[in-house]
């Protein structure tokens, strides 16, 4: 059995589902691998714990990997968790904000992860607001409630598998403009990053394919999925998880070893243009197993 | 101390709460009303008294590591103005730098077990009690310290059996702020990463809006933090009570 | 461990004030010197020097060329006892300051015969003033130097026990050099080798020589004829000291 | 104060702080080099300036307000002993509040202007001032209780000339944590929901993944407290000094 | 304001402690009593109770039946000197406590009464032993109540500074109740206009009926024959009193 350790982005949720099913039904055992899971309380951690060598994996964010290889940390993508953004413009259904275009003047929320204000810009634009035309605060631990308190008019940072449901729940309908409809590329939310030095390969290799195994099993077992994973913890057993599970079953990367180059090549000229990287890097130096100048590369993790 | 004693400031703080949410019309959301937190505070009472014993652990381990080492450190400090002087401000820092800028380091040194949580608690805690214990102990009566240096006191025999003694009172007064402290330290300690605690649940339930479970764990906090310097108080003034007397 | 003849000799200082440009004192080894003087012209200051806590710049020292601090106890003005510790524990402190063994027995018998056997476990905040100045005598008889410096030490007491304690004095620091400073004539007649009168002027000795210190061995008998004309001489002396 | 008791330490810091990344082999992403901090906090010092000077107002007015009303608070329980019962486990509850919970009933209250930053602050430096403070005061030496008490002292006067005098060196042992807290307080406060000062700088460093800046950030936010500390040490031993001589 | 008498009649209890079951003593209104004894007999405690400082349960009052508390001043055994304030605002603490006004001119000439008037601004660590004492009895004066209770006010002070005080003193407090707690025969003959004794019996007059109290009022000349033979018919009493 090999030892590995990988950090999760935050505390267990339905996000890591495929990685608390496969550790559930022994698939990580199957393929040889004992498994630590680690649960960080600051998602700004686990990728520099990648990075120095003290965790084999870590999860983290695609928006995030780009400005850290920019900022020179040894981190490459080798792995897919959730393939679609998770992250949307969140705002009252039955409020005044009915289109982008009405956040003119208004106050917008969030809980900073260093690209927000790219991806507003970029939504703005498409209803001809300008990023001075709004106020940006950080409210960092009150996302949903600052909203639902009508302190601000909307916030960027909610996920959609959760604070949606999290508003319905407290009986405030809620309403997502999604940034990939909105003038932003394409990403994937999560990610596994490895220091692309230390890492070892065979053993990612092996972690992938039994998280292949276990999506593959949420998506054929929803219902008895969920109560493997709510019955890992009593605090994951509730109401709000279980609406979260089924919002995020349908997000999960089927294949979490295949990377789509093109999204990195795309989102890292959205962020050149954006202001927020000096350079574009080649995909080589943002996913693993890319021989450099082969960026049309489809699948790097075979 | 009288059982009214505990309970009168309880129920101070019930009315304040419960007319926070009426008068202030406050969103359940933001302030849930004390019986809906009462309502989970027992629903959930087996979760949290779980994650409680494991703080409590935590605490306990914090203040007799923080409280100790404070203690050792003034004592220490107070020998040498030298030392005061290089390694003071060096403290000072210490307690300038935000969680999330240590959690990196503590945990690549201490990992994520135990260690680094008792490491982050013991920051807290270790301050005030050297630093108000430190106080005291740079003001010894000039007279005492006169008298002893006539009779040939050691400089070491001089801090145990004069200095200490009379910086006391201080040092119980660092105790009192540390045991206040210790609690939140190991909630703080908490967020450095762990699956458990009081401090993991509350962020978690933060985090997931479970606004009900997230006060529920914080009055649970709140009582052990109350419960521990009410017990400190206690002893503090039995010590003090029979000190000269 | 035999006595040394204490010298003072130089400008007298407190806290940067400078008391005497020039002083001169001399205590003869082994003998009782007491020092009379009006309030505030510097006594303790004196005292304070040869115990080695007034900036004297050397002008206190030992006759004998050997340094003075080791050797020397003090019982100064205000007792001193440290409240948290029992009058028994105040008594040894000295030894538990200096690591040496503590002499249980000892203490006790000097608390015996201060009269505060009863009282050894009691902290000084539950003793009467005059109390507290004899556990402070207990102490500084405990402490067995062969320089002692009493400023004042029998001013609480009343007439019968400030008698006995004098005669105690007397008797336990015998052979050592002694310097007392006091306020009562009666005592300095009854207890001194040598008196000597502090006044704005520096320091003489005294009385005249119309009343010589009687050779009687100390402690005089307080109604002795030639006690009570010391005792008288010295009034007279002192009730001149303008202070 | 000589400059060199400000440089020695200084140096001490640094030396630490390069053996730290040199024998314990930092990767700079996790702790940066000095060499690296410094560079960083020249190239963008205006930036730093800006946050700074946001982040000294708050402090400044969290102290003045934390000091004063901790100072008020004590000095009113130390009044009664019945108020200090009921209110007393209050405070303490307060210091076992974390931020997180606190965040959106603060800004609910206060908005995400100045006013919630300084709440946050005063929170923080509010409680060892008063429990420093109210622990000396009621401590004030029985016998000059008594002799005021024969002089007909009121309650009042014997507060303002009697009991606050004697515990100035407990209200000031109080202050010193204060001073040291407040820096840490202004930045919790911008936690709170901000888009200026240190804190927020270092939150939005840290989540650029720019780990200089955010040391640059920090930095500066360590060399704010240990001057405050600095100055108020030298104040404070200036007030001591003068006190009984 | 006239003096009242003061009557003592009770229990004496001291931090829980008896010392006496029953203990009678009465201080004629408007004179001047001293109150000798042993060590540690209770002196103090009993001014203690007249002060209000201690639990009498009412044993300790004034014979014109109105409450003492307002009418007292007291000076301690210790000096009771706060720290922190000069010796000028030490003596109008009094005024400063209640809220009346400070008498500048009063305190000023009390302080030069007592011959500190160049030290007003000192601290009172900055004073000898004497100098401080000399500081309280100026407080107490400055304080100018009908009842003066004084606990061995003049005890760190030298012959010739003592006797100015005790005439200051006679003077200042005449038609006050002076309760007086003294060690010093002498003292009491030139002071007391009633002088009692203290012992494990309970309060008895002094002296006997063969040296009566002279006539003469206070201050009595120290050295007037029948000062002198009341002096030593009290020493003589003060020896017998076991301590
Ligand atoms: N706080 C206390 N607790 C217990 N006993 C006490 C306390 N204070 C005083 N005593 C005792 O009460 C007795 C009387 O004390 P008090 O101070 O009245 O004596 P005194 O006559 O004034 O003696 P002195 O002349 O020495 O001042 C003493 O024996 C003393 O030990
Ligand atoms: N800390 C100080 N600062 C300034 N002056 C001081 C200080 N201590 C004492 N003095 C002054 O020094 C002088 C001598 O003081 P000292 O205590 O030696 O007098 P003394 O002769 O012992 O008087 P007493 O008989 O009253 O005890 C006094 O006039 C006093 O005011
Ligand atoms: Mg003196
Ligand atoms: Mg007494």
């Amino acid at each position: 059995q090999d030892r590995m350790t990988v950090i999760l982005d935050w505390f267990v949720n339905p996000d890591h589902g495929p990685i608390i099913v496969a550790q559930e039904l022994g698939y990580f055992d199957e393929a040889g691998l004992e498994v630590e899971v680690i649960a960080p309380a600051d998602p700004a951690d686990p990728p520099k714990m990648a990075a120095a060598g003290r965790a084999d994996l870590a999860i983290s964010y695609q928006p995030q990997l780009h400005l850290q290889v920019a900022e020179g940390l040894p981190l490459k993508a080798v792995g897919t968790l959730v393939a679609t953004p998770l992250n949307c413009l969140l705002v009252e259904a039955d409020g005044p904000i009915k289109s982008l275009a009405d956040l003119k003047g208004g106050k917008i929320g969030f809980s900073i992860a260093g690209v927000e204000e790219a991806l507003l810009t970029a939504m703005l634009q498409q209803g001809d607001v300008a990023l001075d035309d709004v106020e940006l605060v950080n409210v960092n631990w009150s996302l949903s409630p600052s909203l639902m308190s009508g302190q601000v008019d909307a916030v960027i940072g909610a996920f959609r598998n959760f604070e949606l449901n999290q508003m319905e729940i407290e009986g405030v309908a809620g309403k997502c403009f999604y940034p990939e409809e909105h003038g932003v590329p394409s990403y994937d939310e999560l990610i596994y990053v490895a220091n692309p030095e230390t890492m070892d390969a065979d053993k990612i290799d092996r972690f992938l394919t039994a998280t292949a195994r276990g999506v593959q099993y949420i998506v054929n077992h929803p219902q008895e999925s969920w109560e493997l994973f709510a019955g890992t913890s009593a605090e994951l057993k509730d109401e709000l998880n279980a609406k979260a599970w089924e919002d995020t079953l349908p997000r999960f990367a089927l294949r979490p070893a295949a990377i789509d180059t093109a999204r990195y090549e795309a989102f890292e000229a959205f962020l050149l243009e954006a202001g927020l990287i000096e350079t574009a890097r080649p995909v080589s130096d943002l996913i693993a197993g890319i021989e450099a100048g082969t960026s049309d590369a489809a699948d790097a993790g075979q | 101390m009288k059982i009214v004693h505990l309970i009168a400031p309880a129920l101070l703080a019930l009315a304040l709460w419960q007319a926070a949410v009426v008068v202030l019309d406050m969103p359940s959301f933001i302030l849930p009303a004390p019986a809906a937190v009462a309502a989970r505070l027992w629903l959930s009472r087996a979760l949290i008294a779980e994650h409680a014993w494991v703080t409590l652990v935590e605490v306990l381990a914090g203040l007799a590591l923080g409280a100790g080492l404070g203690w050792v450190s003034a004592v220490a400090l107070a020998f040498s103005a030298g030392a005061r002087r290089l390694v003071q401000p060096l403290l000072v820092f210490s307690q300038a730098v935000p969680v999330f800028a240590l959690a990196p380091i503590l945990t690549l040194w201490f990992g994520y077990g135990l260690l680094s949580k008792i490491a982050m608690a013991l920051l807290i805690i270790y301050f005030p009690v050297t630093s108000a214990f430190l106080d005291a102990l740079l003001r010894t009566p000039p007279d005492w310290l006169a008298q002893a240096r006539v009779m040939g006191a050691t400089r070491w025999r001089l801090m145990w059996r004069v200095r200490i003694p009379a910086a006391l009172p201080g040092f119980l007064t660092g105790l009192k702020l540390a045991v206040v402290y210790a609690p939140i330290g190991a909630v703080i300690g908490e967020w450095v990463g762990a699956s458990r605690g009081l401090g993991y649940l509350m962020l978690l339930a933060n985090g997931r809006a479970r606004i009900d479970l997230m006060f529920a764990a914080l009055l649970t906090l709140a009582v052990m933090t109350m419960l521990l310097h009410a017990l400190a108080n206690l002893a503090i003034a039995r010590i003090l009570a029979r000190r000269e007397a | 461990m035999s006595a040394p003849a204490l010298r003072f000799s130089g400008a007298l200082r407190v806290a940067g004030r400078v008391l005497f440009d020039r002083i001169e004192l001399t205590a003869p080894a082994g003998h009782w010197t007491c020092l009379l003087g009006p309030s505030g012209i510097g006594k303790s200051t004196v005292l304070h020097g040869f115990a080695g806590l007034a900036e004297t710049d050397g002008a206190a020292m030992a006759a004998d060329g050997h340094p003075l601090p080791g050797r020397v106890a003090l019982m100064a003005q205000s007792d001193m006892l440290l409240p948290w510790l029992s009058i028994g524990a105040n008594v040894t402190l000295g030894d538990r300051l200096r690591g040496t063994r503590t002499d249980a027995d000892r203490a006790a018998q000097v608390l015996r015969d201060v009269g505060l056997a009863d009282l050894a476990q009691r902290k000084p905040r539950a003793l009467s003033g005059g109390q507290r100045q004899r556990a402070a005598l207990a102490r500084v008889l405990y402490e067995d130097r062969p320089v002692v410096l009493l400023d004042e030490p029998f001013s609480a007491l009343d007439v019968a026990t400030r008698t006995a304690m004098q005669a105690l004095a007397a008797r336990e620091l015998a052979g050592r050099t002694v310097l007392h400073v006091t306020h009562d004539p009666a005592e300095a007649a009854r207890l001194g080798q040598q008196i000597l009168i502090m006044t704005r002027a520096g320091i003489t000795p005294a009385p005249p020589a119309a009343a010589p210190i009687p050779r009687a061995p100390i402690p005089r008998a307080p109604d002795a004829a030639d006690t009570l004309t010391v005792t008288g001489a010295l009034t007279r002396a002192l009730l001149e000291t303008v202070p």
